[in-house]
Order: structure tokens, then C-alpha cells, then sequence
């Protein structure tokens, strides 16, 4: 099981702030794959310039494996102050 | 100290806590941001933090100015949440052996908050709601320190 | 609002104060200078004016200021007489509508104070008395200004 | 009658604050030159590099003329904050 979390925009064009999906995807890539089979256009947004993924709370970079109980947050441009 | 908040909070006795015992200090600067009132307008902002992962985040970015400008201290107040007109929004506070080291680092944070801190910022107005990203200038301003 | 005075005064309070009925007002920085404690050593500050003339020298370059840097407000608040370590000696605040002019007007006023407000310092300390002249820093500073 | 302020370390210097020269000599710089007269030490203070002089509460540059009542004041290199 991999829970994703979306944030800002993300979670307003998704319409979900929290999915798990079971079983977990093995790759931060395979769990994109799977959304975008669900919602392309989320899919296009999670690509988008600007937005950055994190994994158990750290921000990632390109593809990486995803534990079993993994946290996955997309993370739409920041402002905040 | 990092400190994310849905409760009002009072930036003076903030500012007076941090100041407390400080023998070395010569300079505190702080910046504080108000959620403002467009000509009449209600606009309120909704702030969104990733809870843990945020105030790690910024405590990181905290840690950085700390070293870099040989900082005292550093406190980060962040309200999230809805926030009326004329509320505080963020507090910086930094402490510094002298004023330089004490607003660059000031001015540093402020800069990272707008544009790379994980907070997402939604205005609501009269024309509907928008989700607020970063400025050509708050991005120009960022560049200033890399 | 320029105000010299002999007292102890309360940083956080004048904040506040500062802060309310702001509508316009999204960035307010502020810069508080404190007496420092040096090392356990017992150094009392000193600060002379001019009375009326440093006031109102003080008043013209914060009225320069808020053209300059388009702010809401600025204010001033100078301990002046004998100041023990840990007490505030001066408070500068800003207000603008966003942070960037804020933060300027604020290193602004206080580069002035520093070496070319009326106000003499002298410091009292374990080997005797001086009067403080603006560092090679200081001099520094201000010319940014300009 | 023209009083005469000195601050900072000018006053340290003369050992005195406020002094009243009377009758008003015609000019600043007949100011000075009577301070000579008197001390000389301080007189060369006064023209240091850094001291400004303001009449009336106007600082001033060069000589000016001295009216009646005329308030002096002598400002050695200023550094508050």
C-alpha cells in the first residue's frame, strides 16, 4: 500500500487530498503511470514545471522506489508569507 | 523555532519572548506579513501547510540562515488556515551580533517563504477563489542569494 | 512618529501598536537595537540629543524615507540618557504594501542613525569612557544610499 | 547674546554644556575665532574633520551671521542606533 497525498491546485483539479492505492507501485514512475490511467489530466498536471514529489518526506528527484507503506506527496509551486 | 499555527497569534509578545536573555544580541530584525484588505475588498487567504513535513522544511532553511549570516537565533511563525483581512499572516525574527547579519538573514527568509517553503497560499474574492504561486519578482528576489 | 525617550521602553507593545487599522498594509520589518552585554562585562551605553533638533532631523529622514521607499508609515523610537545591557536602545518600524520596500526603508533609517542622526554615544566600560564614532562599516553603509 | 551648545565629545573636551557669549558676536566664524581666544584646544575641535555647527537649529555650512539670541550648537561625528 502507497498513500498519496496531493496539495494546492493539485488536490483542487484531482478532487481527492488522499488515496491509498494497494498494492503499493514498485516506482514513483509506476504510481504515475497508474494515476494517469485514472486521471489524465492530473497525470499532465504532476508533470508540470514547478511541481516536485516527495517520498517518506523528503523531496525526490526522477524515479524511485516506493516501500511498502510509502507516503507520496505532489507538491504544486510553493508561496507561502 | 518553527511554528505553524490556525490561531491568531501576537506578533509583539513574539517578538518580546524572542528577545528575552539575549546577552550577545546587538540586532533583532523581524518582518512581519499581513493578509491585506484590497480597497474594501473581503478577500480572505486560505494557507496550507503539509503538516511535519513544512516546519521540517522550513527548519532546514532556518538552519542554513543561521550559519550563513552567524545568526543568534531565527523564529519562523507561519498561520495556516483561513485568515481575514488585517491578521498576521508570517512573523521572521533573527538575532544578530550586528543589524547586516540580522536583516539579510531576515530578508533571506521572507524570500524562501515566498517562493520555496511548502505552503500553498488561496485567495478567495469577490471574482472566486485562485491558487497564489510565486511572483516574477519574489522569484527574482530568491536568485538574489544563490 | 519620532519619539526620544529616557525610559525603558516596550518593543513589543509599540509593534502592535504599530500594526493596528493597517488595511493597506501587507509588509511591516521592524529593527530593535539592543545594549549588548559584552562578555559579562558591565558596559553601560549613553546616549545624548539634541532636544527638539534630533527629533526633528529624525522626522525629516523617515519623511524621505517613506517617499523613497513608497511606505505607509515609519516610526522611530530612540532610547536616549543611560542605557543598561539587555535594553532596547532603538526601534525602527516600516510599512508598506509589500516586503521589499519595507525591508529597504527600514536598512535605510537605520544606516542614517547609525552615522547621521544627532545622537552621541558613549560607552562605559571597565577601562573608562568613549564616545562611539560610526565604524568604517557604518560609513560603508550609508553610502549605499546614496 | 548668543548661547553656545556643545555635545558629545566637544563637551567632554571644554568641560562645559551650554555658555552664553555676550554681547552676539556678528558672524559664526567671529564665534570661533573668540572661542580661540579663550581655548584654543577647542577651537581646533570645532573645525575637526566631521563637526558640523547648526544656528538656530538649521545646520549650516560656512560662516553665517549671528542674530540677536542666536542659538549655537557645535555636533561632533554623530552615531546613534
Amino acid at each position: 500500500m502507497a498513500r498519496v497525498l496531493l496539495f494546492g491546485r493539485l488536490r483542487d483539479l484531482a478532487g481527492w487530498r488522499e488515496r491509498a492505492f494497494d498494492p503499493a507501485p514498485a516506482t514513483l514512475f509506476a504510481l504515475k503511470s497508474l494515476i494517469a490511467g485514472q486521471d489524465a489530466r492530473l497525470a499532465s498536471a504532476l508533470d508540470a514545471p514547478g511541481v516536485r514529489a516527495a517520498v517518506d518526506r523528503n523531496l525526490v528527484s526522477g524515479d524511485v522506489a516506493l516501500a511498502h507503506g510509502a507516503e507520496v506527496a505532489f507538491l504544486p509551486p510553493m508561496s507561502g508569507g | 523555532m518553527i511554528r505553524l499555527t490556525d490561531q491568531p497569534f501576537d506578533p509583539g509578545a513574539e517578538l518580546n519572548r524572542f528577545c528575552q536573555g539575549r546577552k550577545r544580541t546587538g540586532a533583532v530584525a523581524s518582518f512581519l506579513g499581513l493578509a491585506r484588505g484590497e480597497e474594501g475588498q473581503a478577500t480572505t487567504l486560505e494557507l496550507e501547510a503539509y503538516p511535519e513535513f513544512t516546519e521540517a522544511e522550513i527548519g532546514k532553511m532556518a538552519a542554513a540562515a543561521a550559519a550563513r549570516f552567524d545568526l543568534h537565533d531565527a523564529w519562523v511563525i507561519h498561520r495556516v488556515g483561513a485568515i481575514p483581512p488585517g491578521e498576521a499572516i508570517v512573523l521572521v525574527l533573527t538575532a544578530a551580533a550586528h543589524r547586516r547579519e540580522a536583516f539579510e538573514a531576515c530578508d533571506f527568509l521572507m524570500d524562501y517563504l515566498k517562493s520555496r517553503a511548502p505552503l500553498w497560499k488561496k485567495e478567495h474574492g469577490a471574482e472566486g477563489s485562485r491558487w497564489v504561486e510565486p511572483s516574477a519578482r519574489d522569484l527574482a528576489d530568491i536568485q538574489r542569494w544563490e
